[in-house]
């Protein structure tokens, strides 16, 4: 059963990549590591639950927040970004390269 | 099967159409939506997994705060640019192949990995658990989070605002 | 004063005047003082040489009176290159024997008297030169004696390198004139060129032996094998082909007649050039036991001699004409040698020494005289310099070989020897040179002090300063006949002798007749042609038509040499240095142009995408999972 | 106290950000100087303070190595604060007080990371160094470049962060603990959950250190954000990469470390390859330094692939090299910035005739990272080379030593502009005294350490070698 | 004087110079010089001291001294000097001192060009007095660096600039320039030095003496395949310095740009630098590899004799003319190694020193010659005799001396290096050798005649003029050390030959 867990959390996990890898938008690239951090807590709630004990709610309690803040912070630089630049396609902003 | 195993495999299936749809619908908006509905059937997984407060967390932190702050995002450069951002893929080929093979790597160590020990961590956690390792044994991680919410708050609100 | 120390001398001096020359620049741009500083040099070795001579020639008389050895006294007290071991791996030393005595004083007499006739001939130079001139003069004469009293082959090859170089710098006095600056870098790197040979010749030998003295040597030669000896004595000869001139490496001797005059009587007709007869005579011992190398010599000297005779008959420069004679003569000395006559080439090559001295002092008189090499230019000088054209008469009468003249001696000796050596063909050349000799000499003879025509100006005989060392060179070449005659002793001939163990030949009855009567003959064709225009000379060429014309074009030795050294040498140069350019710089330059793109390819990957930066980290987990499964 | 330094660092946090509510927008720029003098004291306090040992059940220890560690973050910080004075933008002036809190909090998440021997604190001080970083790295928020490099910087850092998490799962799923002893003992039964937990923490931390390919945020970075910053965000979060590379990875691993021997060498050996053939062909001074500074990166994963106490050591002397070279590096660029207004190649001509004692310092910080001998780059390169051969990595040595001679190249490139090229104008460049500073310090360092690098291997091997 | 610490005396007094140059001497021309001989002076008369008071009946390595450096990781500063070393020392100091006086004319920065001069000689004395193969490297390193400043500062561009298909492929190089050439020789040597740097380890651990000092790894046994592989590194490492074929191509380049006392230093000390590596570490260290790879050496060697010679033939700029003739020098040297042999030994360790003066000579003569005509085409030069009879004789003494004139200390090395080759078991090298003297007898006396014979072209050089003042000592100090060695070898090669045998002992091939 853990395994089945573990095997749904990859493959959220790999979505989201799909999903950081291959959007436009930055926003849309935010969405994808969001999945990407479900799955860590998918991954550290079926460990716990299957004997991990407590420590496994902590931690994914304590990605749960630190994502919010990440996001927060990300958030914020998109709109700084679209300020400066009218635009979040993370394709457009190649002003520094090589 | 259990009717835990059929709940898994309906909340799974769920889980992973809505992912799917984060990342492949057009509609930022509707990827968003669709996030959210994610985030939720996540905590439904939770739920089977015995983790109430955080099934709660999940829906009240992520699908709430999380998505409110996206939208909130997308509305404001939506009202900047006064239209809708249409959302596209580019190279899905190279990235369908990467994110399959970070899959496959991952799910291949996952089906090599032995069985766990029998009596392995049997100590069934509570909420109350929860609360008291929080502000015993993790207190100092406890203490410097506030410091780091506090901070991305600073960082945050100083990209953010306009004024200067 | 022990013989050595006394020979240590003799080398010394003119090597003491050579350094006061050299690290003193006022008093070399003095001029006429250091003249004197090089004259006193190689005055006090003339007077030691001289004193060398008397003393061992005591010594021989008293040995030979008493039936023992020949006398020789080795000095060998500074280790030059040292090595693990008692003994050093090279030294330096002198070697005193009658043959390297009498070679010295020849030496010792032909340089001073050089050096003195070059007071007056060299009188016009500025100071500055004349110092350089005679800088040169000492180094050459200090070089010359250290090649003669030589006590190994190292130290015969550093004074045979030496002498070279003296020659060059002489050669090319008159640097600024292109013709000389080519004559010189061409006598250099023709003789070097023979060198290499005599240089792996020597390394040979010590390799199989471990020696390089020459008694050593010949001691230890029997030890050898036949056919590896035969290769290093070959090679040593090469040495001597290059320094003596003999075919095919004698075309830089008539172009170092660009060099002035007294140069040219002293170096490239008395002393150096006979280096390499000398360096076969000193190492005879090793020589005879490679006789194939020994038959060789003869025959190339037979050929060198005929060569060089036919292409003295077409020149007109004056000085060119007498170079071939050199060569010609060269060739004698070497054929008389291989013929197992090395005494008689020892004689020849003193004779020659005087009379081809007074030569080409004689012939210096009248260049300086007529300011012209051109003998067409030149004409009854025997009117106005008397004195000049009776020395060079007597010189010309010598060499043509007619006796009681010292070269009649000498030449009839060389001509016994190669008959007694069994070797027919080159004797029959040897023998047509005569006539050929007689006939070039004379030629020179008439044109310049007879004929026809009139020298332009007002010649005249040169200063005392000039006619005194003429004089005493043409008493060398009337008495030459001296050295052979035994007057109630030994002569200067068995003196050698004792060295090189052998006798002079004294060959058939009719070799004398001969001789004569083809010297004889010479004279008058060269007296009825240039003379009393009997024969025209135009006709006679038009007779021998394509023959002087390749004489006149030196058989297109010269051409080849060019062509040779322009075309491979300078061309394969150029291949190399273009190969240097262009691949193995080439391949430098394109890893380093390669790198550079490797940098600029590698940067694209930098594409300024955001989603390209985060292939990055995916991309690198599954490489680093790919490590980990791998291993 | 061992939580002393942190609480005083928390302590002047809360003081600067009070200072900033209080103080005028005329005064706010005190604050960095008041910033600069409180962690000159720490910096000091740090030395004094030598007490050691566990706390929270040994969550958070005080040690040898987060002694070394915590000192080389305030010197860095140190330094790059006080080279943050002399920014012109008004930006830096009037928003000192966000600027200088912001460090702080990276410099906390820094000192608890060196510090933790626990998923959940490791996690939480990660990312308590690296958002602040995301920030700054756009605090230019009217520029273009920059707002575009710090999307660039979060993006691939909240991945990481992503990926980095998931690997802590693992850690913590395969041996129910959180405690990193426990995780590392768990080693030895050779579960591959537990080294796929190893590898994704490794690709986390990676991006962290910038090891290629993870690297690709920095060049885009380091050329749009302010110069100091860069100099800072070049040396310590690498620093504190390594720390935790050290915590999770080698401490009381022992034997079991060499399985990480192939990971490290072929990671430190690309990214010693990329790192200097990119910075080739660069023609901007701080881009070509943070490539360079990324095959830095990858000379220290050699230390690291040797896996022994000396390697350790190895990594922590040339991170004490790089602190004081790279930074000097930067900040010579900064003020040549200052004065031309460029950070391109040909700014820096003819630099020796205009200013020489600048262009010597530029050329000791170049010289030094080019690992010549006699300043303490040398050191740091020889130690990595000696400790990778004593592992047998003889291949990576030559390997490293090679394109040491391409990195130089690039050094030369800028020697070249500097002391070959004539100058455009022969006027002497202006220096800010709080940069002057700095950079007299750095460079005295740089020789000084050159000349006499015993004290300084020796400390570190006394806080590599309990370690294993 | 057996207390005081010569060696160290000697490698430290250039630096102080330098410093003192850097602190005191800011646009202060005379004094920066007075510094420069000054401080080189004081090396070459300790030079010569210790030249005079080595006892060569004792042998070894003497004026020893040690002082620890990293005692835990066996780091010393192991300084001692044997027959070779003092040669080398001795030629170093003879080479800088009058490289002082050869660089008088430098306008620009001289204060910075004399201080860089005087650091890099501190590295070449540290090279051949250290005993640490450590300390060794650091001073190599120190040895190769500040040429980079030094060619790309005060250096001159070629005369010929490549031109057609070679200048166009290699345009984005910038081939044919100073930079270009100051680059390619410092990564070129410093490439050199990694290969150098990872042998060093290699014997170090397999060693397992924990020290770097070279009397140490002596007593170290090696595997055959360590003595191989570890050879190889030292052979290629080294041999980029020494200029072995085909790892040459940066010592034309880097000799013709860089001033003439960098020339004179570079082409004169430091690719002996390089060929001394060879022979004291690589062969010294490694004897069964040394008997392995010999035949390799050898054959290289002779390639560099006879390549770099017709190479040298074909180059139409003076100062290429001189580098390639140092690149089939070098030849000599490596061959004379390769021989293993008393005789071979002897002769490389004497090529060394002989080519380092006249190389020494040849560059200030062609500094000098450039600095009066302001050309090194050699198209466009002729006649110079006329008016700088001096440089003309100086010139002419080098070109002989390369050429293998006796009497002048070239000969003397070619000489026991062919010696050294018919014994060795490659009998075949003596050839091409011999051949390569007299190729070089035809280009350099080609040169000689086409710059200083021939009628002189009055209009365009009637300014010129000998050499003058302090551009003297340079040509007089060479061109005595030329002759004095020639005509008395024994001179050096006493001292020499205690070396080599002691090498050959260690290598079990003693006569």
């Amino acid at each position: 059963m853990l395994k089945a867990y573990l095997l749904v959390a990859a493959a959220v996990f790999a979505i989201g990549l799909f999903g950081v890898l291959t959007r436009r938008n930055a926003v849309g690239i935010l969405l994808g590591i969001e999945l990407m951090f479900n799955a860590v807590n998918i991954n550290l709630l079926a460990f716990a639950r299957f004997g991990g004990g407590v420590a496994g709610w902590i931690l994914a309690l304590f990605t749960i927040a630190i994502t919010v803040a990440e996001i927060a912070v990300g958030l914020a630089i998109v709109i700084v970004i679209f300020r400066v630049r009218r635009t979040v396609e993370a394709d457009h902003l190649t002003l520094l390269r090589g | 099967m259990s009717g835990e195993a059929v709940g898994f495999v309906v909340i799974a299936a769920v889980l992973l159409a809505a992912s799917l749809q984060v990342v492949i619908s057009t509609n930022l908006f509707h990827s968003v939506l669709w996030l959210a509905l994610a985030l939720v059937t996540t905590a439904g997984l939770f739920l089977l997994l015995h983790a109430e407060f955080l099934a709660a967390a999940q829906v009240l932190l992520y699908a709430g705060g999380v998505v409110t702050i996206v939208v909130f995002a997308i509305m404001l450069t939506e009202r900047l640019t006064g239209q809708t951002i249409r959302q596209m893929n580019r190279g899905i080929a190279w990235g369908g192949v990467v994110a399959t093979g970070v899959f496959a790597s991952i799910a291949g160590v996952v089906l090599r990995a032995p069985a766990r020990p029998a009596g392995w961590g049997a100590e069934p956690a509570s909420t109350a658990t929860l609360g008291r390792a929080l502000l015993s044994d993790w207190v100092l991680p406890f203490e410097v989070l506030s410091v780091l919410l506090v901070t991305a708050l600073l960082g945050a609100v100083y990209l953010a605002r306009t004024e200067d | 004063m022990t013989l050595t120390a006394l020979a240590a001398l003799v080398v010394v001096l003119p090597f003491v005047a050579a350094v006061i020359l050299g690290a003193c620049p006022p008093l070399r741009r003095a001029g006429r003082p250091a003249a004197v500083v090089a004259l006193a040099g190689s005055g006090l070795s003339l007077i030691l040489a001289v004193r060398l001579v008397a003393e061992l020639w005591g010594m021989v008389r008293t040995t030979l009176a008493l039936g023992a050895g020949p006398p020789r006294e080795v000095l060998l007290t500074i280790a030059w290159l040292p090595q693990a071991g008692p003994e050093p791996l090279a030294s330096v030393g002198v070697l005193v024997d009658p043959l390297s005595t009498a070679m010295a004083a020849l030496v010792a007499l032909v340089a001073f008297l050089v050096q003195l006739y070059s007071l007056g001939y060299m009188a016009e130079q500025r100071p500055g030169s004349l110092g350089r001139y005679y800088l040169y003069h000492s180094l050459f004469v200090f070089s010359m004696l250290g090649l003669v009293f030589a006590p190994n082959f190292v130290q015969m090859f550093v004074f045979w390198e030496l002498v070279g170089l003296c020659s060059y710098l002489l050669i090319g006095f008159y640097y600024q004139r292109p013709a000389a600056a080519a004559a010189a870098v061409k006598a250099f790197w023709v003789t070097k060129l023979g060198d290499v040979g005599f240089l792996i010749g020597i390394v040979l030998l010590w390799g199989a032996t471990g020696l390089f003295a020459f008694p050593a040597l010949a001691r230890a030669v029997t030890a050898l094998n036949p056919g590896f000896l035969a290769l290093c004595m070959f090679l040593v000869y090469l040495g001597a082909v290059g320094k003596s001139a003999q075919f095919p490496l004698h075309v830089w001797l008539p172009d170092a007649m660009e060099g002035p005059t007294p140069v040219s009587a002293l170096i490239h007709a008395a002393t150096m050039v006979a280096a390499g007869v000398y360096l076969v005579e000193r190492a005879y011992p090793l020589f005879l036991a490679a006789p194939a190398v020994l038959a060789l010599m003869a025959w190339v000297g037979a050929f060198t001699a005929l060569l060089a005779a036919s292409l003295a008959l077409v020149q007109t420069d004056i000085k060119r004409v007498l170079a071939y004679s050199t060569v010609s003569q060269l060739g004698y000395m070497m054929a008389a040698l291989g013929g197992g006559a090395p005494l008689a080439g020892f004689f020849h090559l003193l004779t020659h020494g005087f009379f081809k001295a007074l030569l080409f002092l004689a012939a210096g008189a009248v260049i300086h005289a007529v300011a012209t090499n051109d003998m067409f230019r030149m004409g009854r000088l025997a009117r106005g310099m008397p004195k000049t054209t009776a020395a060079f008469v007597i010189g010309a009468v010598a060499l043509a070989g007619l006796p009681p003249f010292s070269g009649f001696f000498s030449k009839e000796s060389v001509l016994a020897g190669v008959w007694e050596g069994g070797l027919y063909v080159p004797f029959v050349m040897l023998t047509l040179t005569v006539f050929l000799t007689a006939f070039y000499m004379f030629r020179v003879v008439f044109l310049t002090f007879g004929g026809p025509r009139q020298a332009e100006g007002d010649p005249h005989d040169p200063p005392a300063v000039m006619l005194g060392p003429m004089w005493v060179l043409t008493a060398g070449a009337l008495a030459g006949g001296v050295l052979v005659a035994e007057w109630g002793g030994p002569s200067l001939a068995q003196f050698v002798a004792e060295n090189v163990d052998a006798t002079l030949p004294h060959g058939p009855w009719w070799l004398t007749p001969i001789s004569v009567v083809l010297a004889v003959a010479g004279i008058v064709g060269a007296w009825l042609v240039y003379q009393r225009e009997a024969v025209s000379a135009a006709t006679l060429r038009r007779e021998f038509g394509p023959l002087a014309r390749a004489a006149e074009r030196g058989y297109g030795l010269d051409a080849a040499y060019g062509a040779l050294y322009r075309r491979v040498l300078l061309g394969t140069a150029g291949v190399i240095g273009w190969i240097d350019r262009y691949l193995v710089d080439g391949v430098v330059n394109l890893a380093s142009a390669w790198t550079l793109r490797a940098g600029a390819r590698l940067r694209t990957m930098q594409t300024g995408r955001a989603q390209d930066y985060l292939y990055g980290v995916a991309v690198g987990f599954l490489l680093l999972a790919l490590l980990w499964g791998a291993w | 106290m061992l939580l002393t330094l942190e609480l005083t660092l928390a302590g002047l946090m809360l003081f600067v950000f009070v200072l900033g509510l209080l103080w005028g927008p005329a005064r706010r720029r005190e604050i960095g100087a008041v910033t600069a003098a409180g962690l000159a004291g720490l910096l000091v306090l740090s030395f004094v303070l030598d007490s050691r040992g566990p706390l929270f059940g040994g969550a958070f220890v005080m040690d040898g190595l987060a002694r070394f560690f915590k000192q080389v973050f305030l010197l860095a910080t140190l330094l790059g604060v006080v080279g943050g004075l002399a920014l012109p933008q008004p930006t830096f002036h009037r928003r000192a007080p966000e600027y200088h809190l912001l460090i702080l909090a990276s410099l906390l998440g820094m000192m608890l990371l060196a510090s933790a021997r626990e998923l959940v604190l490791l996690f939480v001080a990660f990312e308590l160094m690296s958002i602040p970083l995301y920030v700054l790295a756009g605090f230019l928020k009217r520029e273009e470049m920059a707002v575009e490099a710090a999307l660039k910087f979060f993006l691939v850092g909240s991945l990481s962060t992503a990926v980095l998490a998931y690997g802590l799962s693992f850690l913590y799923g395969v041996t129910g603990s959180t405690m990193l002893p426990d995780v590392v003992r768990a080693l030895g039964t050779g579960d591959p959950l537990l080294v796929l937990g190893f590898v994704l923490v490794l690709a986390g931390v990676g991006f962290k250190i910038a090891a290629f390919p993870f690297h690709m945020w920095v060049p885009d970075t380091y050329e749009a954000a302010s110069t100091p910053f860069v100099a800072w965000l070049s040396v310590a979060p690498k620093a504190a990469g390594f720390a935790a590379i050290f915590r999770v990875f080698i401490e009381g691993a022992g034997d079991r470390a060499v399985l990480w021997v192939p990971l490290a060498a072929t990671l430190g050996g690309l990214t010693i390859v990329a790192g200097n053939l990119m910075a080739l062909p660069q023609t901007n001074v701080k881009r070509l330094l943070a490539y360079s500074g990324i095959a830095h990166i990858g000379y220290m994963l050699l230390g690291v692939a040797a896996v022994s106490p000396f390697g350790v050591a190895v990594v922590l002397f040339y991170l004490v090299a790089y602190v004081f070279s790279n930074m000097g590096a930067f900040l010579v660029v900064e003020v040549v910035a200052q004065a031309e207004g460029s950070t391109g190649l040909t700014a820096f001509r003819g630099l020796a005739q205009r200013s020489p004692l600048l262009a010597l310092a530029m050329l000791l910080f170049l010289l030094s990272l080019g690992g010549i001998p006699f300043v303490v780059g040398f050191w740091a390169k020889l130690y990595v080379f000696w400790a990778a051969a004593e592992a047998g990595l003889y291949g990576l040595v030559l390997l490293g030593a090679v394109l040491t001679v391409v990195a130089l190249f690039y050094y030369l490139m800028i020697a070249k502009q500097m002391y070959i090229d004539a100058p455009a104008t022969p006027t002497p460049l202006p220096i800010p005294p709080a940069l002057g500073l700095v950079l007299l310090a750095s460079a005295l360092a740089v020789v000084l350490l050159g000349l006499y690098p015993r004290p300084l291997v020796e400390t570190a091997l006394r806080a590599a070698v309990p370690l294993f | 004087m057996s207390g005081v610490p010569v060696l160290s005396l000697i490698t430290a007094a250039p630096f102080v110079g330098a410093l003192l140059i850097m602190f005191t001497a800011r646009h202060r021309p005379g004094a920066v010089r007075g510094i420069a001989i000054g401080s080189t002076a004081v090396s070459l008369l300790l030079s010569l001291y210790v030249y005079a008071a080595y006892r060569p009946d004792q042998g070894g390595f003497q004026f020893y001294e040690r002082y620890p450096l990293v005692p835990s990781l066996g780091v010393a500063v192991e300084l001692g000097a044997d027959g070779i070393s003092i040669l080398l020392i001795l030629l170093t100091a003879i080479i800088i001192f009058t490289g002082a006086f050869a660089s008088w004319t430098i306008r620009t920065r001289d204060q910075e060009f004399y201080a860089l001069l005087l650091t890099l000689v501190t590295g070449v004395f540290g090279v051949f007095c250290a005993l640490d193969l450590f300390v060794f490297f650091l001073f190599y390193e120190l040895a190769v660096l500040p040429m980079y400043l030094l060619i790309g500062i005060w250096g001159t561009s070629a005369a010929v600039p490549p031109q057609g298909l070679f200048g166009w492929t290699f345009r984005a190089t910038g081939v044919g320039s100073k930079e270009y050439a100051a680059m390619k020789l410092t990564l070129y040597l410093l490439l050199g030095s990694a290969f150098i740097l990872v042998g060093i380890f290699v014997l170090y651990f397999q060693a397992g003496t924990a020290s770097f000092s070279l009397l140490a790894l002596q007593q170290a046994e090696f595997g055959p395949g360590v003595q191989r592989w570890v050879f190889l590194a030292f052979y290629v490492g080294f041999g980029v310095l020494a200029g072995i074929w085909p790892l040459h191509t940066w010592s034309p380049d880097g000799h013709a740009s860089a001033p003439t006392a960098v020339s004179m230093l570079h082409a004169g000390v430091l690719m002996k630098l390089g060929a001394y590596g060879v022979v004291r570490i690589a062969m010294g260290l490694l004897p069964e590899a040394a008997a392995a790879w010999a035949p390799l050496m050898g054959t290289i060697a002779t390639i560099n004799i006879v390549y770099g010679a017709l190479a040298a033939m074909a180059q139409s700029d003076l100062k290429y003319v001189v580098a390639y003739s140092s690149v089939s020098h070098m030849g000599i040297v490596m061959l004379g190694a390769a021989t293993l042999t008393e005789a071979g030994l002897n002769g490389s360790v004497f090529q060394m020193f002989a080519h380092g003066i006249m190389t020494g000579l040849f560059f200030a003569l062609v500094g000098l010659v450039y600095e009066k005509a302001h050309t090194r085409e050699i198209g466009k030069m002729g006649g110079f005799g006329r008016r700088m009879p001096g440089i003309a004789a100086a010139f002419t003494l080098g070109a002989l001396s390369s050429l293998g004139l006796p009497g002048l200390a070239g000969f003397v090395a070619e000489l026991l290096t062919f010696l050294g080759a018919w014994q060795s078991a490659y009998r075949w090298w003596l050839f091409p050798a011999v051949a390569g003297t007299f190729l070089t007898a035809i280009y350099i006396l080609r040169v000689a005649r086409r710059i200083f014979w021939g009628p002189l072209a009055e209009g365009e050089y009637a300014h010129l003029g000998d050499a003058e003042g302090p551009e003297w000592v340079a040509l007089v100090v060479l061109s005595v050390a030329l002759i004095l060695f020639g005509l008395a070898p024994v001179l050096a090669l006493g001292p020499v030959d205690r070396a080599t045998v002691a090498l050959l002992d260690r290598l079990g091939i003693l006569p």
